[in-house]
């Protein structure tokens, strides 16, 4: 039981560490947003879920921390790359087309 | 219609107030009760669960939803995990268009939602039934062929669910 | 055992938090940052649970809690300044 | 578990720093609600929940809403131009 949470924490710990290294090693600010997102709900999860093996009466406290996590993080990498798209960030060279700005401009 | 989006807030408080005291003794739930039907009286019917549908079918919809999201949050998170680690960062970024059947305003958010977790996707801007993805690895940059690609797997329990 | 696994998760995870700084300082622009923000935000998350589980106390869950929904209103904050002004 | 009180104070004192050391007003107000976040846990090191909860809702969560409130308008007064910096 307590062997599985560890290594379940591990697993997480992984998972934010590749979210992080994404963060400094994609191009522009789109593909930071991917990276980090994905990568941090799926490592919240896991962390909680590590947590859940290793107290099974915080369970429900957990859960509420999950269902937080996935109400808000889409919302607010949604938010933060509209945001910069509108502030004419620039897509990185090797983006291959960009539909929203013919749409705008035509 | 209303009842049901009033029901579905009180229920949905009552259990926010259960998991975040975390104590089941009679008076407890007595006093979460109240306040929990209160709140759902007073701000339940304008509410987004009244976009909501309930039926048994929509009741199964939304689990299967629930197992789909978590499959596609895995396998997207391994597969922009090991975009990540290559030596040279493997992406073919595009914003491209895609179509939704959906007409309610809770339901485009949750297929806005799905959408940004699953396998390479971000939504970056919603106008009307058109919404605007950047893909980290773009296959194809038609309307139709990247609305079957991306949307379709969601949509298709989410329509039963938002209707 | 599983004690020195968890710390080592731990070492890790403050890993991550210091590379995310990094890009917070780098920038170049102020949506970078945002991201930045953002994550290191989240990761604290499962810090903040991680520390509840090893000094064994439910309280500090709480503090989680607190520190997700608001982490959440500063970069919406944020992006709301940066997109239309508000 | 000392080392890490000692990391988040460092990185507490370090994005402090950042807040004060840079020229962008945006970014100072960004490295202040990341401050807020890094004192919480070192809050939470030296046991005090309650002041951990207080200062992630008002250091991180308040300030940045207030301070971003008082830019747009200091800006939106000043010229009615875009939020550049």
């Amino acid at each position: 039981m307590e062997m599985t949470g560890a290594i379940l924490l591990l697993l997480a710990s992984i998972v934010f560490l590749v979210s992080a290294l994404g963060l400094v090693r994609m191009p522009d600010v789109y593909n930071r947003i991917q990276t980090s997102t994905k990568a941090t709900t799926l490592g919240t999860i896991l962390a909680m879920a590590a947590v859940a093996f290793l107290h099974p009466d915080w369970t429900p406290k957990l859960a509420l921390v999950v269902l937080f996590i996935l109400l808000t993080n889409p919302i607010s990498s949604h938010v933060v790359a509209r945001a910069a798209y509108f502030k004419r960030v620039k897509l990185s060279d090797r983006t291959v087309e960009d539909q929203l700005k013919d749409k705008l401009e035509g | 219609m209303n009842v049901k989006a009033v029901f579905l807030t009180t229920i949905f408080g009552f259990l926010l107030w259960l998991g975040l005291t975390l104590q089941v003794d009679p008076y407890n739930m007595a006093i979460g009760g109240v306040v929990a039907l209160l709140l759902g009286g007073i701000f339940g019917a304008k509410s987004s669960w009244r976009d909501l549908k309930l039926t048994p079918r929509s009741i199964l919809a939304v689990a299967i939803w629930v197992v789909v999201l978590m499959i596609e949050i895995v396998r997207s998170t391994i597969d922009v995990m090991l975009r990540v680690i290559a030596p040279r960062v493997r992406i073919n970024p595009a914003i491209v268009e895609v179509k939704t059947r959906l007409k309610t305003k809770t339901g485009r958010l949750a297929l806005a939602s799905s959408i940004t977790l699953t396998p390479g996707t971000l939504t970056a801007d919603i106008q009307d039934d058109r919404l605007y993805i950047h893909w980290i690895d773009a296959q194809s940059t038609d309307v139709d062929a990247a609305t079957r690609e991306i949307v379709r797997k969601f949509e298709k329990h989410l329509e039963v669910i938002f209707g | 055992m599983a004690d020195q696994i968890v710390y080592i998760a731990l070492l890790i995870i403050a890993l991550s938090i210091g590379i995310s700084m990094f890009r917070f300082v780098k920038g170049p622009s102020i949506p970078d940052r945002v991201v930045a923000f953002d994550t290191a935000g989240i990761i604290s998350i499962s810090v903040i649970v991680v520390l509840a589980h090893s000094f064994g106390r439910l309280i500090y869950v709480d503090v989680a809690l607190v520190y997700g929904l608001l982490s959440f209103i500063g970069v919406l904050v944020a992006a709301r300044y940066l997109d239309r002004g508000l | 578990m000392e080392i890490f009180l000692i990391i988040f104070a460092v990185l507490t004192v370090a994005s402090a720093l950042i807040a004060v050391a840079t020229t962008k007003k945006a970014v100072s107000i960004l490295a202040a609600g990341v401050m807020g976040l890094f004192a919480s846990i070192v809050f939470i090191f030296l046991a005090a929940p309650d002041v951990a909860m207080t200062e992630a809702a008002i250091g991180s969560g308040l300030t940045t809403f207030i301070f971003f409130f008082a830019l747009n308008r200091v800006k939106s007064d000043r010229a009615q131009g875009g939020a550049d910096d």
